[in-house]
């Protein structure tokens, strides 16, 4: 196998590892001897004959801490997990955690330091695009491997880079097409926090309705990160009556905006509104009485009824506390490990050339959120899901697509 | 003479100890740092040294001319900016972005939407007129602030927050101008200036060492300025700016000339960050970092240029230091630091250093110390100058024939003095 | 006009007044407190904010005891008073500790309680979690009452309108009419009298500080009804109160109330028609303008210098 | 108004602040090499006219010509580089400088921000700052950092960084507050020596001072001139003896 010259057989070796999986010759257990560390490593990666190191990179610390406090914990559980499977090639995974501190360039920087100094054979991290984007070109330059949970934007795809979560286009179309249908909307007001990912999402959406919909746009409104006070925009929403509010606030604003749009009489019985941008995590901020009867649109809930999940959600909250709650980026960010175990596996190799090469086209069978499949644009096939939210700070799975293939650069839409 | 005693008995250089005190810093970072560290370390001090420039302008500013400006960032962001500009255009040429709707513009700006290159960059596409607005773009706008603020005498605390305020409508509007500035995210994915690769190693040398001599460079300038006679009122107008206006200066023309300067040095610093870090984004403009960068200067020793460059070493180091190993205390210390820096130790390091230079006899140098500013109590502060006009009255007092006229007219006085007009040294 | 019946613009005129009432509200809070340690002693106060951060989580602990134990309809009052308690208290052993060595440099104060500010922060994240938290509202507080079926005016807006008033009208009367108030404004007009006279000017120094303190916690108190609390959530408003204090005329109580109210309804309106943070942008440029024509501020009392 | 010969001509001069006039409708001429003595009590308004004139307070009405030239439309620095020195109440002088260097830096070369970059000690500047020196008494003290000095000394120092100027006309606002019996004799005859080739207007309370240096005194009261003329004549002015010297 590892005479191949993966590089050259991408698509043919991905087809073909994926038809020997299937045929059960490649199993999850694999014991250290039968890869020897001169072999399976090749670029002077941080593997030894019992241990890889794998680095964590998310902001401990700073405004972005409250959202990617998840994404740490999901990694941690399953490298733990992982690690109680015996590992990966027969190696324990060793954790080396750094704090991005919110901070982009610190995440440049500590991307650098893991890459440069500790060798890591792959990063789980990054949650804004701000701070991928930072350290995008770092991944890139010293060919590092970076798994990535949030769903974004779209616009990019880097060899160096899988995208456990969704892009822009998986989570908007199907969503707004079942609330057209669903709600029998023609106007939608877009409102966003004003950064790239909401702008691109309501480029994105605008065009859907406008074009695929017969819809109507009535208004489009982007806050600033962190801004508190929504009276003004409220009161621009309730002159334009629209159908459906189309909304991805983020951070702190995320709870301002509920509670004064329930405040302002605009309650879910009064105005229907779809997010994307409210997990089970934001609940907990927003109070699950502000948002009661709202819709998100996402890939994953915490309520799903799948046995792959109720493990999930059992040895996430044994290990993190019975209050913890799993948002759709934290389940993302679970994958990560997974996949890269997946991917190593299939490759017989912590190289990051082979690695790269032997995700793509593999189906993860067991993720909480149902089986996903890797696309070789390193994007994730998967589902979308529409979550009603109840008092109690969970949703109720409302609606369920058929898969959908991930598509980065919509044509059409830019 | 030799050299070495031309070099001690020169004014400019602050004497032996400034003599020695360079040459160390030199050896530091021109010879130990490169030797000792291996070249990511490396480019992380570079990186440091980069806010060096903000620390050496703010001495000038803060430590000699007691004007506090909490929107160094603003400068700093600006130089930057102007750099990134620059080289981000030469990473956008057609054929690397040709998936874009529109090749050949910034990736930012086809995300949202422009289709032409906006006019304001287009001078961008030079290199000369990018090093010219490095340099004058910052300083002009420091002057229309400096202007506006220093000719109507706002000074002290609300000169303070007025900066602050910028700094903060200065972020607030790039990260909402985002098809024109990159937003949030900043201006990322950098690589070439004139077809020159500033990612590989070789390069991050020369970068590195390219921005020391800057930095000394900044130091001589800042020292000449120091040993003019412009230095000697920038302390006098910290102390007694009354004085210094009725002795015929027209004290507002060197306030704004040295905001300037000290604007210019973080301007060229910004710059330098970007060549060697990057990319530029808005978290170096707004309000943190722009007090970040004075506690750089005030953990140095805010009126000592070398103390300043150290200070903002050593924090930064501590900042990388603890943040991989005690994420959680390193806001504890840097807080701490803040504190303990401002009760217990106002001249920093460098205080510290001199106290012991002093104490142990090394370095004496007479002529040096005595012009060495310390601190200042007063001037500034209502209370400060309520004490020496009671102690001024009471003397006067004692002499007087006409005691209880006296003890009257200091009580209608100090009612002027505490007026709550605390700008400056008005009171 | 525009589309829209006169009765429609009518509503929006009314309920646009009213949400910037609601800001005017929360900015006075915030800057009722600092304009007593700023404008009377000519401390800077980068802290401020979380203090108002302090009073911010004490209600929502509060609302979590009290939703164990079942009276959530009235904890909010009680909320206040301890978030006022408890913001006084470590105002009053900040001022001891730190503020009292720094009165001879204003600069220097700013620093240090900027320090401050980051320890108060990381106490925060420690204790509470870096997670952003939320009160649970008494069932009163929510919903809106309607005076015409198309007015909705949010109840908690009214009730942190009214609790601005209580505030405003308990410094007043504090500053103005109670022995405290005119050894407060001794103290301020002339400290070695005052000290001469027998008034305990370290004790009142203390005081004030830890009551400027203590209302930034009634501020955070309210602020729970129309957002979440983070470790951060101090920093939000940190420059705009300052800002409010000192284009109002640092000394007056008079200049703080209608700079809050210029301020907020000009960014209300500001934001109704442009975006968000242009709106922003151009309030604060607007206050910075202003400011470089008159910098004593709109209120500032013309003295003999 | 008229051009005159006299140095300072102050005509109709009032200020008021928020209705309060501390300035009201003053007339006040001072000649070439005259050295005239402001008194009054309290609140009189001698310090306002001082500090109108030198232009720190702007004037409500009325004029002030210094050398027949309007010093109110000047700015602060205009005032001082026409020939006006002031020294203020409490010695104002820069404590962390030394001696010379406070008589350096008054020197009235490089007053521009550029021309203060490129300012050069020569030997003029020498010269002046030892000859200065000698008249304040100071020349013994010349490295000594300045916050060392005592009372009396500061008070000749900030008179001194005046005479680096060598202003047309001096103001001094109680020059002699503080300083002991020796030092005031002392004071006197700098002034004595100092109004030779200028005009010099000074503040005073201590009587036997005034005696010793005065050519005329005006007494001011309410912002308004009481009296004026030699002190003999002054001091036997019943409504002076009443509001001023009475009690």
């Amino acid at each position: 196998m590892s005479t191949l010259n993966r590089r050259g057989f991408m698509k043919v070796s991905g087809a073909l590892v994926g038809a020997m999986m299937a045929a059960g010759l490649v199993t999850g257990h694999a014991f250290a001897a039968d890869y020897p560390t001169a072999k399976v490593n090749t670029t002077g990666l941080a593997v030894t004959d019992t241990t890889v190191k794998v680095g964590i990179l998310h902001s401990a610390t700073g405004t972005m801490a409250i959202s990617e406090t998840g994404s740490i914990q999901a990694e941690k559980l399953a490298i733990e997990q992982i690690n109680a499977m015996g590992g990966i090639l027969g190696r324990k995974i060793e954790v080396i955690q750094e704090d991005g501190a919110s901070d982009w360039p610190t995440f440049a920087e500590k991307a650098k330091k893991l890459l440069e100094k500790d060798k890591v054979a792959s990063v789980m991290g990054c949650w804004t695009s701000a701070s991928r984007k930072a350290a995008l070109p770092v991944f890139e330059k010293d060919n590092g491997l970076l798994f990535y949970p949030t769903f974004y934007e779209g616009l990019e795809q880097s060899k160096n880079v899988f995208y456990t979560g969704q892009e822009a286009t998986q989570q908007i179309l199907a969503g707004l097409d079942w609330i057209a249908k669903e709600k029998k909307a023609k106007t939608f007001y877009l409102i966003g926090s004003d950064y790239i990912w909401p702008r691109t999402s309501m480029k994105i959406a605008r065009k859907h309705i406008e074009q695929h919909l017969g819809g109507k746009v009535v208004g489009e409104e982007y806050i600033a990160l962190g801004d508190t006070q929504f009276g003004s925009v409220i009161n621009k929403i309730k002159l334009k009556k629209p159908d459906v509010i189309y909304a991805a606030v983020v951070g702190g604003s995320n709870v301002a905006w509920f509670k004064q749009l329930n405040a302002a009489g605009l309650n879910s019985s009064k105005q229907t509104m779809l997010t994307i941008s409210v997990t089970e995590d934001e609940v907990l901020g927003i109070g699950g009485e502000n948002l009661a009867g709202f819709y998100s649109a996402m890939k994953y809930f915490q309520s799903q009824d799948n046995d792959a999940n109720k493990k999930f959600v059992e040895a996430f909250k044994k290990r993190w506390g019975k209050d913890a709650v799993i948002g759709d980026v934290t389940q993302a960010a679970y994958l990560g490990p997974w996949l890269y175990k997946a991917a190593v596996e299939r490759a017989g190799s912590f190289d990051v050339d082979k690695v790269q090469a032997a995700l793509p086209g593999y189906e993860f069978k067991d993720a909480p959120e149902g089986p996903v499949t890797v696309e070789a644009n390193h994007h994730l096939t998967t589902k979308l899901r529409i979550g009603q939210w109840g008092k109690d700070g969970q949703a109720k799975v409302v609606y369920t697509s058929g898969y959908i293939k991930p598509d980065p650069f919509p044509k059409g839409y830019q | 003479m030799t050299l070495w005693e031309k070099m001690c008995a020169s004014d400019l250089l602050g004497g032996k100890q400034g003599v020695i005190g360079l040459a160390v810093l030199a050896a530091v970072i021109f010879l130990v740092l490169p030797l000792g560290v291996d070249i990511f370390r490396l480019n992380l001090i570079g990186k440091y040294l980069t806010y060096a420039f903000v620390a050496v302008g703010l001495v000038l500013l803060w430590g000699h001319g007691g004007i506090l400006s909490l929107g160094q960032g603003i400068f700093f962001g600006l130089g930057g900016y102007a750099m990134a500009m620059f080289l981000k255009l030469e990473a956008s040429d057609p054929i690397t972005t040709k998936i874009q709707s529109t090749p050949g513009i910034p990736d930012f700006m086809d995300w949202n939407q422009l289709t032409a290159l906006p006019w304001f960059w287009e001078p961008f596409k030079s290199l000369p007129f990018t090093i010219f607005a490095v340099l004058t773009i910052p300083a002009l706008f420091a002057y229309i602030i400096g202007y506006a603020m220093f000719k109507r005498r706002v000074g002290g605390v609300y000169f303070s927050i007025i900066t602050q305020a910028v700094a903060l409508i200065l972020s607030i509007l790039i990260v909402g101008q985002q098809g024109y500035t990159g937003g949030v995210n900043g201006m990322t994915d950098l690589r070439t200036m004139l077809g020159w690769d500033i990612r590989t190693d070789s390069a991050k040398y020369i970068l590195y060492y390219a921005n020391g001599l800057l930095l000394f460079g900044a130091i001589f300038l800042s020292k000449y300025v120091m040993s003019s006679k412009f230095g000697m009122l920038l302390l006098a107008m910290r102390d007694k700016e009354e004085r210094v206006r009725f002795s015929g200066y027209d004290v507002s023309n060197f306030k704004i000339f040295i905001f300037c300067l000290a604007a210019m040095m973080s301007a060229v610093g910004g710059a330098m960050f970007t060549l060697q870090v990057g990319f530029m984004s808005p978290s170096f403009v707004g309000i943190v970092p722009s007090i970040e960068m004075v506690i750089f200067c005030a953990v140095g020793g805010r009126a000592s240029l070398i103390g300043a460059v150290y200070g903002t070493l050593l924090v930064n180091y501590g900042k990388t230091v603890f943040s991989e190993t005690y994420p959680e205390l390193w806001l504890f210390l840097m807080g701490g630091l803040f504190i303990a820096v401002v009760m217990f130790f106002p001249n920093g390091i460098a205080g510290i250093w001199d106290k012991y230079a002093t104490k142990y006899g090394w370095f004496k140098d007479k002529a040096v110390t005595a012009k060495k500013p310390e601190v200042s109590t007063t001037g500034v502060e209502t209370h400060a100058v309520l004490t020496e006009t009671l102690s001024a009255e009471a003397a006067a007092a004692t002499e007087s024939t006409d005691v209880a006229a006296s003890v009257k007219k200091t009580t209608r006085k100090k009612a002027a003095i505490s007026s709550p007009n605390i700008r400056g040294a008005e009171a | 006009m525009f589309g829209y019946s006169m009765a429609e613009i009518g509503n929006i005129v009314v309920m646009q007044g009213f949400s910037g009432l609601s800001m005017f509200t929360v900015l006075l809070l915030m800057a009722l407190g600092l304009a007593i340690i700023f404008g009377q002693m000519g401390v800077i106060n980068m802290a401020h904010g979380e203090f108002m951060t302090i009073g911010a989580y004490t209600t929502v602990m509060i609302s979590k005891v009290a939703a164990s134990y079942g009276f959530t309809d009235y904890y909010f009052i009680f909320a206040i008073i301890i978030a006022f308690g408890l913001a006084f208290a470590v105002g009053y052993l900040v001022e001891f500790a730190i503020i009292r060595h720094l009165y001879k440099r204003p600069l220097d104060t700013l620093l240090a309680t900027w320090g401050l500010s980051l320890v108060m922060q990381q106490i925060f994240r420690s204790t509470f979690g870096a997670k952003e938290v939320s009160a649970e509202l008494p069932e009163w507080m929510l919903g809106s009452v309607n005076p015409t079926p198309d007015i909705d005016i949010p109840i908690n807006g009214l009730f942190v309108m009214g609790l601005a008033a209580l505030v405003t009208f308990g410094v007043y009367m504090f500053m103005y009419k109670s022995r405290w108030g005119l050894r407060v404004r001794a103290t301020v007009q002339n400290r070695t009298m005052a000290g001469a006279v027998g008034i305990n000017t370290a004790k009142v120094d203390r005081v004030t500080f830890a009551l400027g303190c203590g209302i930034a916690g009634i501020a955070g108190a309210a602020f729970t009804t129309i957002a979440s609390t983070g470790p951060t959530t101090g920093t939000l408003y940190i420059v705009d109160s300052f800002m409010v204090v000192v284009f109002g005329g640092a000394a007056s109580i008079v200049g703080t109330i209608a700079s809050a109210f210029g301020i907020a309804q000009a960014q209300s309106v500001l934001q109704f028609f442009m975006t968000s943070s242009m709106g922003k942008v151009s309030t604060l440029l607007a206050i910075v303008t202003i400011l470089m024509m008159k910098p004593e501020g709109l209120f500032a009392s013309k003295l003999r210098k | 108004m008229s051009n005159t010969d006299f140095v300072l001509a102050v005509e109709d001069l009032t200020v008021s602040f928020d209705g309060f006039k501390a300035v009201d409708n003053l007339t006040m001429y001072i000649d070439k090499n005259e050295l005239r003595v402001l008194v009054g009590p309290n609140g009189a308004g001698k310090t306002t006219v001082l500090d109108l004139i030198c232009g720190k307070t702007k004037s409500t009405g009325g004029s002030i010509k210094f050398n027949n030239t309007e010093l109110t439309k000047l700015s602060e620095h205009e005032i001082v580089r026409s020939g006006v020195g002031r020294k203020f109440q409490n010695p104002s002088i820069y404590e962390n400088l030394t001696v010379y260097q406070n008589l350096e830096v008054s020197y009235p070369k490089g007053r521009g921000v550029f021309g203060s970059l490129t300012f050069k000690r020569t030997q003029e500047v020498e010269d002046q700052v030892r000859r200065v020196a000698a008249d304040i008494m100071l020349t013994e003290f010349l490295d000594m950092e300045s916050a060392l000095l005592s009372h009396g000394q500061k008070q000749w120092l900030e008179i001194g960084m005046l005479l680096m100027q060598e202003p047309e006309l001096l103001m001094l606002d109680e020059p002699v507050a503080g300083m002991s019996a020796k030092e005031r004799d002392q004071t006197a005859d700098l002034l004595n020596r100092i109004c030779q080739n200028r005009s010099v207007i000074v503040i005073e309370h201590d009587m036997e001072f005034v005696k010793k240096i005065a050519h005329k005194v005006t007494v001011l009261h309410q912002g308004k001139i009481l009296a004026e003329g030699p002190m003999e004549k002054v001091q036997a002015d019943e409504k002076v003896i009443e509001v001023y010297l009475g009690h």
